[in-house]
């Protein structure tokens, strides 16, 4: 009796177990098959979420960076800016619809710019770290040892083979086929150990939400402790 | 065997969580270096020294990050060590501040004397440089109203320098966050979730993280080294079990196919 | 760690100006009439029985750029899409396209009313096909999952970035018995592709995907722009390594190899090392 | 150099006075908007090629300006040597730069906002098949964008932030879409065990590397593998390290390349892509 007093939503802390434990349901209903509750759910969740964006992702970032500054702190240019980026509403329009290309222009030109330091930053630092390998023991790199050098030299073949594989602009064949194949070949092994490697986080995420059932809604205490 | 209908597989993988979170089933884990130095780190503090907990997680990682944050706690409930608790949203602040309750009260350790949370600050790099330079007038209040400079916890603290330590137990990339910008006198342990660990090695390596204890794995890890029994243990015995259940059907499939194309091969 | 000019390390100007030239000039070559090859990249060959499949079954086409943000993978995926189009606007075959980005939603608008314009049949654009579902990763999965479903879609295109939720399209897109072809960038997700879909294209062959399937001179210029690149690559790696195990890792050389920093290093050493 | 940067420091030209400052900004605002959409239909009067001639332009010059922020020289003390060592002229421009595209992904959101009440709303109006899951999704819809809208007001101390706007946003947010977030991830792990069971069989040579390297780190990452044999996470720990790694550099450099000729093709306009 007392368990059923806690278990049913009589409060507004148990409502919200309860609400959490339907969604969480109506969602793995899916496993089955796709059925009208599912629907339901799915409908109400994308709603929420468009309606949750428009207060962080919309209000939020207008009221700053363009409300703020013209109303408040009075930088008159920023005004320029909603109007312009409007002309991106006309794109529904037949007539008009080229002029949201404007920019568009802008967008892909922007994002092409910002391209140069993003190389910069996210694959040159990446180039330098291959190359301190060294792939021999010498008086340059005191430090070393033998384990470390064969992972070195593997490392570097391994780079260079899957290099190989994604060359696009001849043919290959020969020798270049040969290691294009292994290339092939070592990155399966990394996909597969990156599979592997998800499957833990994977599976803590639902052993996650079966706590969540058991312990929170069910009351039932886990690991018997 | 081979057309097997795949929800045969997500019951039978159901069933199998809910069979291991149950049974009171402790396989001991071997202790990590990284667990370990993240253990013997705090075992160096003081009775009063005062940690910052950074907590991010929410529902989707639990599994991975309360196991992490109770077995913290404790730990430090242990050496009687005073500590504050800092979220980056909402729902963190919520999930953070109701176990922390929990656990503290277990333990009749006492809210605004030994512990407080802070709530939830929206941007943590602008937020973590203005706890630096004025810690009170940077969060303002607590979870629970109290204005900052009146929390016994925190009396007199001006700046998170005088922090001993930060612990960041988190699902997101906020550890780099805390490296940038916090003091250099004040060490940082990390609480990532398994998939997150990985990237954190070099900073383990160098020097600029003291500890780490990673996912569920880790959690049992420390809780043996408290000796507690946490949720650490349920669920990596859990994960354990769970990716045996798929060895085993991968190897069942393999073998189901070769059976096939054998009796494929004697009728031709 | 990072670069916020390029005189961090000249060293970043000098190799994207390198690989730029090749690009250009390589681009010009094939504008001038030079034959140029690309290798078979199978996947790509399948787009056109995927798309054959659907109009069999009158099922509709779904594409999916995922998740991305605006920027250089979004329009090359939709480059993509847009061939795709074209190609099903011969058949009439109903099509969805499925976007998780408010401005990618938007381009992929003018894009897609665009292909249908280029195949004649601008009759056959709908904007209600182009959809932006939600910005919110999972319930973004949850609506696209029950699409396929609820659609029993025959053809499953997916070609951009992808996060955790790619396996969710990836296996709901296998439960319906959809033709799958999956290209990304983002290498942690390409096991679970690779895994659920019949065709997966990895890594930049993600890029080359719009040469291969146009065969146009500028895009196949810029393939072989990019292979000279490549070279360049592996080249600095073997010759770095090399330094590297001569002259040890913190060698000023090393440093001016990509390091931020590492251009003032190098010519410190060599000016230092001239005056002895 | 320096004058110049001292120019665009002059405040007094871009800002507006103290005294009745919303009313001016009111007026501004409202004249941007007349005057940049009042450009459409001269924009409209252009023919085909000088409408393109108009988008590479702004593509072009779009990309020029973060281009050159990034190519240009940062240190010019051995010629102004008051001059900051850590940015060149364009620099002080880069975070307003990145507002206005800020500014512009809201209004896309809008858009796409847009997009989906508009399907939806013609779903119901018009009665199309399953309508009522449409009214479900636009219910949700409001009632979520006014509790997030006035949350977000609240914390700017627009309104007042009342208990009823605190429970309800509760509700909603941390207890309906937070938990719904926590199923929908979660369901991944099902899937995880179809796809390793459906694709991972010994068919061919990359299949089967495939499925071995998985299957060693799923036993060797988790407690189970180090009571199996010590050597079995070090093992898992090695492929990660050694065969994984360079394998997914050799690939981010492919990308990396690839990206950066697509870059130069879209900055100038030499693809027929999707502009």
């Amino acid at each position: 009796m007392d368990w059923l007093q806690a278990f049913l939503p009589l409060n507004l802390e148990r409502l919200s177990v309860w609400i959490g434990v339907l969604c969480t349901l109506a969602i793995y209903s899916l496993l089955y098959r796709e059925n009208p509750i599912y629907r339901f759910f799915e409908h109400m969740y994308i709603g929420l979420a468009a309606g949750y964006s428009l207060g962080p992702l919309g209000v939020d970032i207008l009221y700053r960076y363009w409300i703020e500054p013209i109303w408040i702190q009075g930088y008159w240019a920023w005004a320029f800016v909603v109007p312009y980026g409007m002309y991106l509403y006309f794109i529904f329009s037949e007539r008009y619809g080229w002029i949201s290309r404007i920019v568009i222009g802008t967008l892909i030109g922007a994002s092409a710019g910002l391209f140069f330091q993003e190389f910069s930053s996210r694959y040159l630092p990446q180039l330098n770290s291959t190359l301190q390998k060294p792939l021999w023991v010498s008086d340059a790199n005191p430090d070393l040892t033998y384990g470390m050098i064969i992972n070195n030299i593997l490392f570097v073949i391994i780079l260079l083979s899957v290099l190989t594989y994604f060359t696009f602009s001849y043919e290959q064949r020969g020798p270049v086929k040969r290691v294009a194949i292994w290339g092939r070949w070592f990155l399966m092994i990394g996909l597969g150990a990156i599979f592997g490697n998800t499957v833990m986080a994977r599976m803590a995420l639902m052993i996650g939400r079966i706590y969540y059932l058991l312990n929170d809604w069910l009351l039932i205490r886990v690991g018997g402790g | 065997m081979l057309s097997v209908d795949r929800r045969w597989l997500y019951l039978i993988l159901f069933v199998n969580i809910v069979i291991f979170l149950l049974a009171p089933l402790r396989m001991p884990a071997s202790i990590s270096p990284p667990v370990q130095k993240f253990y013997d780190e705090i075992e160096k503090l003081q009775p009063g020294d005062l940690v910052m907990i950074s907590s991010n997680w929410s529902a989707s990682t639990l599994a991975e990050n309360q196991p992490q944050l109770e077995a913290v706690i404790t730990h430090l409930m242990r050496k009687q060590v005073r500590f504050t608790i800092i979220s980056i949203e909402a729902q963190s602040r919520d999930i953070s501040y109701r176990l922390a309750e929990r656990v503290t009260k277990e333990k009749g350790y006492q809210y605004g004397e030994q512990w407080a949370h802070f709530g939830f600050v929206p941007n943590l790099a602008v937020a973590i440089k203005g706890m630096v330079t004025d810690l009170p007038n940077t969060i303002k209040q607590d979870v629970r109203g109290t204005a900052v400079a009146e929390l016994p916890v925190v009396q007199g603290v001006k700046s998170l320098s005088e922090y001993k330590m930060i612990i960041d137990v988190t699902p997101t990339g906020s550890v780099p966050v805390w490296i940038s910008y916090s003091p250099k006198n004040v060490k940082i342990l990390y609480c990532p979730t398994s998939v997150m660990a990985a990237e954190a090695y070099t900073y383990l390596d160098s020097g600029q993280i003291k500890g780490m204890i990673t996912g569920a794995k880790g959690a049992q890890e420390y809780e043996q080294l408290l000796g507690i029994t946490g949720l650490g243990a349920p669920f990596a015995n859990t994960i354990s079990f769970s990716h045996l259940l798929i060895i085993a059907f991968i190897l069942l499939g393999n073998f189901a196919m070769l059976m096939n194309r054998l009796q494929a091969r004697r009728e031709a | 760690m990072s670069y916020q000019h390029a005189q961090d390390n000249w060293f970043a100007a000098i190799i994207i100006g390198f690989i730029a030239l090749a690009v250009l000039v390589n681009i010009l070559r094939a504008q001038l009439g030079a034959q140029l090859y690309i290798r078979r990249i199978p996947g790509l060959d399948a787009i056109d029985e995927a798309i054959g499949r659907s109009t069999e079954l009158g099922r509709p086409v779904t594409m999916i750029p995922g998740l991305t943000d605006f920027g250089v993978v979004a329009v090359q995926a939709l480059t993509i899409f847009k061939y795709i189009t074209k190609q099903i606007a011969r058949f009439a075959t109903p099509m969805r396209l499925l976007s998780g980005n408010p401005t990618v939603f938007a381009v992929a608008q003018e894009a897609i009313a665009d292909a249908y314009n280029e195949a004649g049949r601008p009759d056959l654009y709908d904007p209600d096909n182009v959809r932006f579902l939600s910005d919110r990763q999972f319930a973004f999965a949850s609506g696209v999952a029950g699409l396929i479903q609820r659609e029993r879609v025959a053809a499953n295109f997916m070609f951009g970035e992808f996060f955790a939720e790619s396996l969710i399209f990836a296996e709901t897109g296998n439960m319906v018995g959809a033709i799958q072809i999956a290209g990304t960038i983002s290498f942690t997700q390409v096991p679970f592709f690779v895994a659920a879909c019949d065709y997966t294209i990895i890594g930049d062959e993600f890029y080359a995907t719009s040469a291969y399937l146009s065969r146009e001179p500028v895009l196949l210029g810029s393939l072989v722009g990019q292979d000279i690149a490549k070279l360049l690559f592996a080249l600095t790696t073997l010759g770095g390594v090399i330094a590297a195990s001569i002259a040890g890792t913190d060698a000023p050389i090393i440093k001016l190899l990509g390091q931020p920093g590492g251009w003032e290093a190098f010519w410190k050493s060599v000016l230092q090392g001239g005056g002895q | 150099m320096g004058v110049l940067t001292n120019l665009m420091a002059q405040q007094t030209i871009w800002r507006l006075p103290e005294e009745s400052r919303v009313l001016f900004a009111t007026l501004i605002v409202a004249g941007a908007f007349v005057l940049i959409l009042g450009l459409i239909p001269v924009l409209q009067t252009l023919p085909p090629r000088g409408r393109r001639a108009i988008i590479v332009t702004v593509t072009f010059l779009a990309g020029l300006f973060f281009a050159a922020e990034f190519f240009l020289p940062v240190d010019w003390t051995a010629i102004f040597p008051k001059d900051d060592p850590k940015r060149n002229f364009l620099t002080p421009a880069i975070q307003p730069a990145q507002n206005v595209l800020q500014i512009i992904g809201a209004l896309a959101l809008g858009l796409g906002t847009f997009g989906l009440v508009r399907l939806h709303l013609r779903n119901t109006v018009q009665r199309r098949a399953q309508w009522g899951y449409s009214i479900v999704l636009l219910v949700s819809f409001v009632v979520m964008a006014t509790f997030s809208i006035l949350n977000t007001l609240a914390e700017k101390k627009i309104v007042e932030r009342g208990p009823m706007l605190e429970r309800g946003f509760s509700i909603l947010f941390d207890y309906t879409l937070i938990q719904l977030d926590a199923a929908m991830f979660s369901l991944v792990a099902f899937y995880i065990f179809s796809a390793a069971y459906r694709a991972f069989r010994i068919r061919s040579v990359e299949a089967s590397i495939l499925m071995f390297t998985a299957m060693l780190v799923m036993i060797g990452v988790v407690p189970l593998g180090a009571q199996i044999s010590p050597a079995l996470p070090t093992i898992a720990n090695w492929v990660l390290a050694q065969l994984n790694a360079p394998a997914q550099r050799a690939i981010e450099f492919g990308v990396g390349i690839g990206g950066l000729a697509m870059a130069i093709r879209l900055w100038l306009s030499l693809e027929r892509g999707v502009t």
